[in-house]
């Protein structure tokens, strides 16, 4: 089979949007990103090793707490405040891992929920260091150095979450996994504490960790672009629809439904099956 | 080599094994025999730590192992098999020997290295003496009853033990399979010294390879010593063989 | 030195916690037993309980024993719903991977809870006290309300109740041996599909039961449901998921937490829960009580 | 040979996409004896699952009595008639000896209601009810375990339970999976001749067993299995006495 | 003419939506009589609501799509406090006047996050809590207890109650505080624990669906009987939506507050406009969220037709010490803090014959002015 170079294509498409001009759509497309990497984060996890996180979304917001108390408080600027946050989240994702990954299945789903809510709570509570339930909001404008070229325009902003993201394509191993995916997920979590200006504890709340296992299964777990896709795909639809009714759980619950009865595999498997399809056909005719 | 003294094990007042002493000679191959629900299996599992005995020594090469937990057996030199298959379902039968392997030399925690590759040579040639080479690719939960057995004694061998504990190593395989694992059995004795002790209810197998026989009768032994002295043994008989064999 | 009626009063506190949290937490954990999946839906489930004995209030009427009635009849509600959604959709599931299982449930939450809303919208929802219990008592020093003793119990009632079907009866048999090994039990000549049915229908009856009964204790609101349902999660896991006796053990050990970590830690007793999860979690994975899944 | 209760005509079986059998058809009489033989992973476990409704075949017909029973799910395969004792045992661990008899004992429960399709009315109705009086003494060490947990059996005493349990469901064909596995020689003796004493009180039996010896002594005919297809069928007299056949069907 | 468009993120699920919901409903009634009278500068305006969900990320996410995409020219809207600050730093950043009708904390005004697009037209934390003091300074109490949930609106109107009691009444000794999780169901323990330590009076700030939980609670327990109903709750505890779901087992005889009730009627302003939100939302007893965003959508038109502009650095110079007539009374925007005078309504609950549910009897609204600071 003649191999598709997806990687290189993707890539491009992706440096197109922001050229595309839509002050809009850029800002969609940021956030698609910044998700499609927190996806792929959590899929080098239970796409590669089978183990399902349900507690991602701690390592997402320790991310992000640390870029914006370090570019906050610290006033420290982006370039070394952002590898902290995949340097924090990493290190608290080697210190829960070690217990984690010596569990199987549900226990490993329960043990990195109730690691993730723990987080939540502390995020929470400790309001002198994290603005407890008002979080941060204002998180600075972001200067790449000191006095650098600003990557507040969200253009400039783009291209730098976009190559994380291609930068992910990592092997597995469980206790690594765990590490490198934390480590991710916390790369995103920073991005999105940028993006988004302001940091919240609710975003290492359970939740979060289901709507980003969601993405992951709405693209098709374990391969590489699922992910991406599935974030893609959940983001534009969730803009789509929250503007016509307020029902959007009830929708996503009903796209769930179809998705696991319909098309395991996701988006992406769903794909690869007619495209096996479409080619059966082609062949036979 | 191995030595076990008095050992005892009851459950909620039922004894199971009950005062328990023989020895077993570096490089031989020693059964122990005896009815169903005699306490060969328990008598396994205190040996290698599984069961921790009421009274009694186990000891190896003159150390005494009595509390020894079993990975720690392990690393010591004794490798077992189960009566009920103990093998991980979830991996293919490659990955399954594979892993035996590098629990036991090691490379574990090297998890970046590419693991596909560790001890590749090793695993195939164990899985062809075992029977096994054509199936390294499937899933070990999926082989037949009789396939997960061979597995299993290859899960055993790849420990490298000195000393090797099978629990019916051959039940549900077929005669023929049955005969290759017996001289795969041998000729690893032979070849590494090894020293084998294992239970069976098939009589061809164990009058064809023991040189000792114990036999166990409600938890104490009734008899000990060559083969066709126990096999002419009246109790033995009486209990266990009757009177065909 | 506290005052002992104090301390008498914060223990029976957590012990109505306690079993309020065993009636729910009792049906995710027997689902779980038996079916081996993580309903995310059960607290859902206690939630729709809670709005359907709200409107079997509305319609019954306030009088002697209606209250009852509507619970009943809401309990039942709900079971019938559970039976149907077993019987459609979840009996896909079973054997699948946990993750699909468990964004099934979560998916399910979402559907259900979102139609709640449409039917009952967003304003709280209220139900009375029964006019037969809403006095209290004071033992030692410590007012318990009447319906709290009520509650009190109910919880071991239904503990016992269950022990006994389960241990004592031939369906408690198939349960367990359900349980244990499903394709067997079926081969034997037991319609394990309809019993899996049924235990669902139970378990959704205790939901939905326990949100009933607690709905004139607390406000019937939108949410309500993933609130419960943490809750009955970390007593299940402190217990041993699948465990019965864990659960109860769980419930307990989780109430008297709450009720007295907040003298000891007051504004962090939370933190003693999940740290009392993740401890069990690490040493005992399968639960104080529970059995490791193979 | 006498008209067959049971007929399993062109069976094909995959486990997902692995294929199993390849066109297995079999023939078993009423009051008869067939032996499955054949080496390890040739199918023969796959063929008797398949009859028994545990794994859906993905082509061929099973008839029990008449009866189209293909595609039937186990317990209703069971409710017909059909017993079926597990080559790994499979016993009920946390119930005790006695209550995994119990499980198995067929009387109509509540939660097992008819389905809409008649049983098959059995020709002539099992002339002996198992009672647990009934396989305690077929294996009287049970009796002694009645109330000790299945899973602290020994593995002897595990697949005994297995056998007892199946008969406590009154199966008027028992399929048996390699029912000697782990007995202990004397036990093996006396099973033998109670599953000869059962043949003779009327049970049909379909057997699949590695102890040749065994089974050769209690078979009436045999299907020799190799890679998922029959490779050899004919009366069990043949195999007891043609040495040279043996080696060749079984590499005895 | 291309209509003014206002953007609306505000929870429209999940618990807030109880308010989120109303309020967003009263911000269009408001759009639709000003559109029946003919818009504003004769253009017609446009209220886009999204589901902010009570998450201020998605609120973030809304905002910046109403912005981008819709192209809004004004933001009214958000609920939880910590939705507010977050929004604030979008209309910052695109430099659109955004007014916040509901989120009470302080910081969303405070000195470091003030800039010159955000306004409030809700009471704040400080001015609940304070008025809340103002009541509790007259009785005849000095042990006093608090409830209050574990995060920023009830700590800090908690802190602005304690603060302000302590000094007008320097005889009060604050006897315990309790904190649960924000959504605590279980009250009792806390309940227990509160009443070891014998206070005379109670301030709680636990809010909507929870008060009723807690209020239930509470009375089972006999709380308000102990403190002979020297009872204050803020959050709103006394909007008639409460009273309403609880009926007569609501706690009658403590004292309440709420944004708004349909019974107060003190003005012809005020019974006009309840006529006219009972028929809009079809209910007898309208709710008292509707006048949040509606007051919100007021003060943008007003400071729109004052600036006779839709540009937003004229509209928020125009909101500078605005003062318009709302249907609860004059209020105006300081130009200190870009922070309302807005007060609340005040009052002991009591059963009425006219309703199935207590109500304040009597209501008066308190003014904040004198005590804002
Ligand atoms: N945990 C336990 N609790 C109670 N009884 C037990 C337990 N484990 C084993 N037993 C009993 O102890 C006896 C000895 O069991 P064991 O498994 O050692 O027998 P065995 O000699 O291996 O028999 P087999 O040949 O049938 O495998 C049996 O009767 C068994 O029921
Ligand atoms: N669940 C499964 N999934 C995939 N393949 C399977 C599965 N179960 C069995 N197989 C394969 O099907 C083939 C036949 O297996 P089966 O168990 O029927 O053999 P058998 O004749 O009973 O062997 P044995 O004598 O070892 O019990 C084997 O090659 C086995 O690997
Ligand atoms: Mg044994
Ligand atoms: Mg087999």
């Amino acid at each position: 089979m003649r191999r598709v170079p997806w990687a290189p294509l993707a890539l491009v498409a992706a440096l197109l949007v922001p050229a595309a001009g839509s002050r809009f759509y850029t800002f969609v497309a940021n956030d698609v990103v910044i998700w499609a990497l927190f996806a792929t984060s959590l899929n080098l996890l239970v796409g590669y090793s089978g183990l399902v996180s349900f507690g991602h979304a701690a390592y997402f917001g320790i991310g992000a707490y640390t870029t914006g108390l370090l570019m906050k408080k610290a006033a420290l600027p982006f370039l070394l405040a952002f590898p902290a946050a995949g340097v924090l989240a990493g290190a608290f994702a080697l210190l829960f891992g070690v217990f984690c990954v010596r569990l199987t299945r549900i226990y490993f789903a329960m043990l990195t929920l109730a690691f993730a809510q723990f987080l939540y709570t502390v995020a929470y509570k400790w309001r002198d260091l994290t603005g407890g339930s008002d979080g941060i909001a204002c998180v600075p404008k972001t200067a790449l150095f000191w006095g650098g070229p600003s990557l507040a325009t969200p253009r400039a902003f783009y291209f730098v979450v976009a190559v994380s993201l291609i930068g992910v394509n990592v092997r597995r191993y469980e206790l690594a996994a765990f590490v490198l995916a934390g480590a991710f997920a916390g790369l995103a979590g920073g991005l999105f504490g940028i993006f988004n200006r302001g940091v919240f504890p609710d975003f290492a709340y359970w939740t979060k960790s289901s709507e980003v296992l969601i993405m992951t299964l709405l693209g098709g777990m374990g391969t590489f672009y699922g992910p991406t896709v599935g974030a893609l795909a959940l983001i534009l639809l969730n803009q789509q629809i929250t503007s016509y009714t307020e029902y959007w759980p009830f929708v996503l619950g009903s796209i769930l439904v179809a998705l696991l009865f319909g098309f395991p595999g996701g988006l992406a498997g769903a794909a690869i099956v007619l495209w096996a399809r479409a080619r059966g056909r082609l062949r036979s005719a | 080599m191995l030595e076990v003294r008095d050992l005892t094990k009851s459950f909620d007042g039922f004894v199971a094994v009950s005062g328990v002493t023989f020895g077993v000679p570096r490089g031989a191959i020693s059964a122990i025999i005896g009815p169903n629900g005699a306490g060969k299996t328990t008598l396994f599992n205190l040996i290698t730590g599984h069961l921790r005995p009421d009274r009694g020594h186990v000891t190896l090469n003159g150390r005494d192992v009595t509390h020894v937990a079993p990975h720690d057996l392990c690393r010591l030199g004794v490798g077992r098999s189960f009566q009920r298959t103990n093998i991980f379902p979830r991996l293919t039968v490659f990955e399954n020997v594979q892993a035996a392997f590098i629990c036991h030399r090691g490379g574990g925690w090297n998890l970046l290295a590419a693991g596909d590759g560790v001890h590749r040579d090793e695993t195939a040639a164990l899985l062809e003496s075992v029977g096994l080479a054509g199936r390294a690719g499937e899933v070990a939960g999926f082989l037949s009853h009789g396939g997960q057995k061979q597995l299993e004694l290859g899960l055993a061998l790849a420990l490298e033990p000195e000393i090797l504990l099978l629990d019916e190593p051959t039940a549900g395989m077929s005669a023929a399979e049955t005969r290759e694992s017996i001289r795969l059995i041998e000729r690893i004795v032979r070849e590494r010294g090894l020293t084998l002790l294992f239970t069976e209810h098939d009589m061809e197998v164990v009058f064809s390879i023991a040189q000792r026989l114990t036999v166990l009768h409600q938890g104490r032994v009734i008899a000990d010593g060559a083969p066709d002295e126990v096999r002419r043994d009246t109790e033995v008989r009486r209990v266990y063989l009757g009177e065909r064999h | 030195m506290p005052d002992p009626s104090f301390v008498f009063a914060q223990s029976i506190s957590g012990l109505t916690a306690a079993m309020f949290l065993f009636l729910i937490a009792s049906g995710l954990s027997l689902i779980f037993g038996v079916l081996r999946v993580l309903n995310f839906a059960h607290g859902t489930f206690y939630m729709l309980g809670a709005y359907a004995a709200y409107q079997l209030v509305q319609w019954l009427g306030v009088g002697p024993g209606r209250f009852w009635l509507a619970a009943l009849g809401a309990a039942a509600a709900v079971a019938a719903l559970g039976g149907l959604i077993e019987r459609v959709l979840f009996r896909h599931l079973y054997g699948k991977e946990e993750l699909y299982q468990l964004l099934f449930t979560y998916a399910l939450v979402l559907v259900l809870s979102d139609s709640a809303k449409m039917v009952w919208g967003t304003q709280q929802k209220s139900v009375s006290r029964p006019p037969e219990l809403t006095g209290s008592f004071s033992v030692f020093g410590a007012t318990i309300p009447s319906y709290n003793l009520l509650i009190l119990l109910l919880g071991p009632a239904i503990a016992l109740a269950f022990w006994f079907v389960l241990q004592r009866t031939r369906v408690g048999r198939f349960i367990r041996a359900a349980a244990l090994d499903r394709e067997t039990l079926g081969a034997l000549g037991v319609n394990v599909s309809a019993l899996y049915t049924w235990v669902f229908v139970l378990a959704s009856f205790l939901g939905g039961l326990g949100g009933a009964l607690i709905s004139p204790m607390r406000a019937t609101t939108p949410g309500m449901d993933t609130e419960v349902i943490v809750e009955a999660f970390v007593v299940v896991v402190i217990g041993g998921l699948g465990s019965f006796w864990g659960t109860f053990l769980g419930a307990l050990i989780y109430g008297q937490v709450l009720s007295f970590g907040i003298l000891l830690f007051p504004r962090f007793s939370i933190f003693a829960v999940f740290a009392l999860m993740a401890a069990v979690l690490i040493v005992r994975p399968w639960g104080l009580l529970g059995r490791p899944l193979r | 040979m006498a008209a067959p209760i049971l007929a399993v005509a062109d069976l094909h079986t995959a486990y997902g996409l692995s294929r199993v059998l390849f066109g297995v058809s079999l023939e078993v009489a009423a009051g008869e004896c067939v032996c499955l033989l054949g080496r390890n992973g040739v199918g023969k476990t796959t063929t008797m699952r398949s009859i028994m409704g545990l794994t859906t075949p993905a082509r061929g017909r099973i008839t029990w009595r008449g009866a189209d029973i293909t595609g039937w799910p186990a317990y209703r395969v069971a409710q017909a008639g059909l017993g079926f004792v597990p080559e790994d045992r499979r016993i009920f661990a946390d119930l005790t000896v006695w209550e995994n008899l119990d499980v198995a004992a067929k009387q109509r429960s509540r939660l097992a209601p008819r389905t809409g399709h008649p049983r098959p009315e059995p020709a002539s109705p099992s002339p002996l009810q198992w009672t647990g009086e009934r396989v305690f003494d077929l294996f009287p060490r049970l009796r002694d375990l009645a109330g000790r947990q299945g899973g602290f059996l020994s593995g002897g005493e595990q697949q005994m339970l297995t056998i007892a349990r199946t008969l406590m469901g009154n199966p008027e064909l028992l399929l048996l999976d390699e029912p000697s596995e782990g007995l202990a020689p004397l036990v093996v003796d006396h099973l033998r001749d109670q599953i000869a004493q059962l043949k003779r009180e009327g049970l049909t039996i379909l057997l699949a067993e590695q102890n040749t010896e065994f089974s050769l002594a209690l078979a009436d005919r045999v299907y020799v299995l190799e890679k998922g297809a029959i490779r050899f069928s004919g009366p069990a007299a043949r195999l007891r006495d043609d040495e040279t056949l043996r080696h060749d069907l079984l590499a005895l | 003419q291309k209509p003014i468009k206002v953007g609306m993120p505000i929870p429209l699920s999940g618990p807030p939506a109880l308010f989120g919901d109303p309020a967003s409903k009263g911000a269009m009634m408001f759009v639709e009589e000003t559109n029946a009278k003919g818009g504003v500068l004769g253009r017609k305006l446009e209220l886009l609501v999204r589901d902010s969900k009570a998450d201020a990320n998605e609120a973030v996410r809304q905002a910046r799509e109403l912005i981008l995409k819709d192209n809004v020219d004004f933001l009214v809207g958000t609920l939880t406090s910590a939705e507010g600050p977050a929004v604030s730093v979008v209309a910052k950043e695109s430099k659109i006047v955004f007014i916040a009708p509901i989120p009470k904390t302080d910081q969303l005004t405070a000195p470091d996050k003030l800039h010159p697009y955000i306004f409030r037209t809700a009471a704040n934390t400080t001015i609940e809590g304070r008025s809340a003091a103002e009541i509790v300074a007259k009785w005849p109490v000095t042990r006093v207890a608090t409830m209050s949930f574990d995060y920023a609106y009830g700590q800090d109107v908690t802190r602005a109650f304690v603060e302000h009691l302590k000094k007008i009444k320097p005889s009060v000794q604050i006897v315990d505080q309790q904190w649960p999780k924000l959504g605590e169901q279980d009250y009792n323990p806390f309940i227990n624990a509160q009443m070891a330590k014998k206070p005379e009076a109670i301030f709680s700030s636990i809010w909507g669906g929870f008060f009723v939980t807690y209020s239930k609670q509470a009375k089972a327990l006999g709380v308000f009987d102990t403190v002979k109903y020297n009872f204050i709750g803020v959050g709103e505890a006394a909007t008639p939506e409460t009273t309403k779901s609880m009926g007569a087992d609501y706690p009658v005889g403590i004292w309440g507050n709420s944004y708004d009730a349909f019974y107060w009627g003190e003005t012809a302003a005020h019974r006009d406009y309840t006529a006219r939100l009972s028929k809009y939302l079809k209910d007898e007893y309208p709710s008292s969220w509707a006048i949040q965003g509606y007051t919100g959508m007021q003060f943008l038109v007003e400071a729109i037709k004052k600036a006779n502009s839709t540009d937003s650095d004229k509209v928020a110079k125009a909101l500078l010490g605005l003062t318009i007539e709302t249907p609860i009374g004059p209020q105006t925007i300081r130009e200190k803090d870009h922070q309302a005078n807005r007060g609340q309504l005040y009052g002991k609950t009591a059963m009425d014959p006219k309703y199935p549910f207590p109500i304040m009897k009597p209501v008066t609204y308190v003014d904040p002015t004198k005590f804002m600071d």
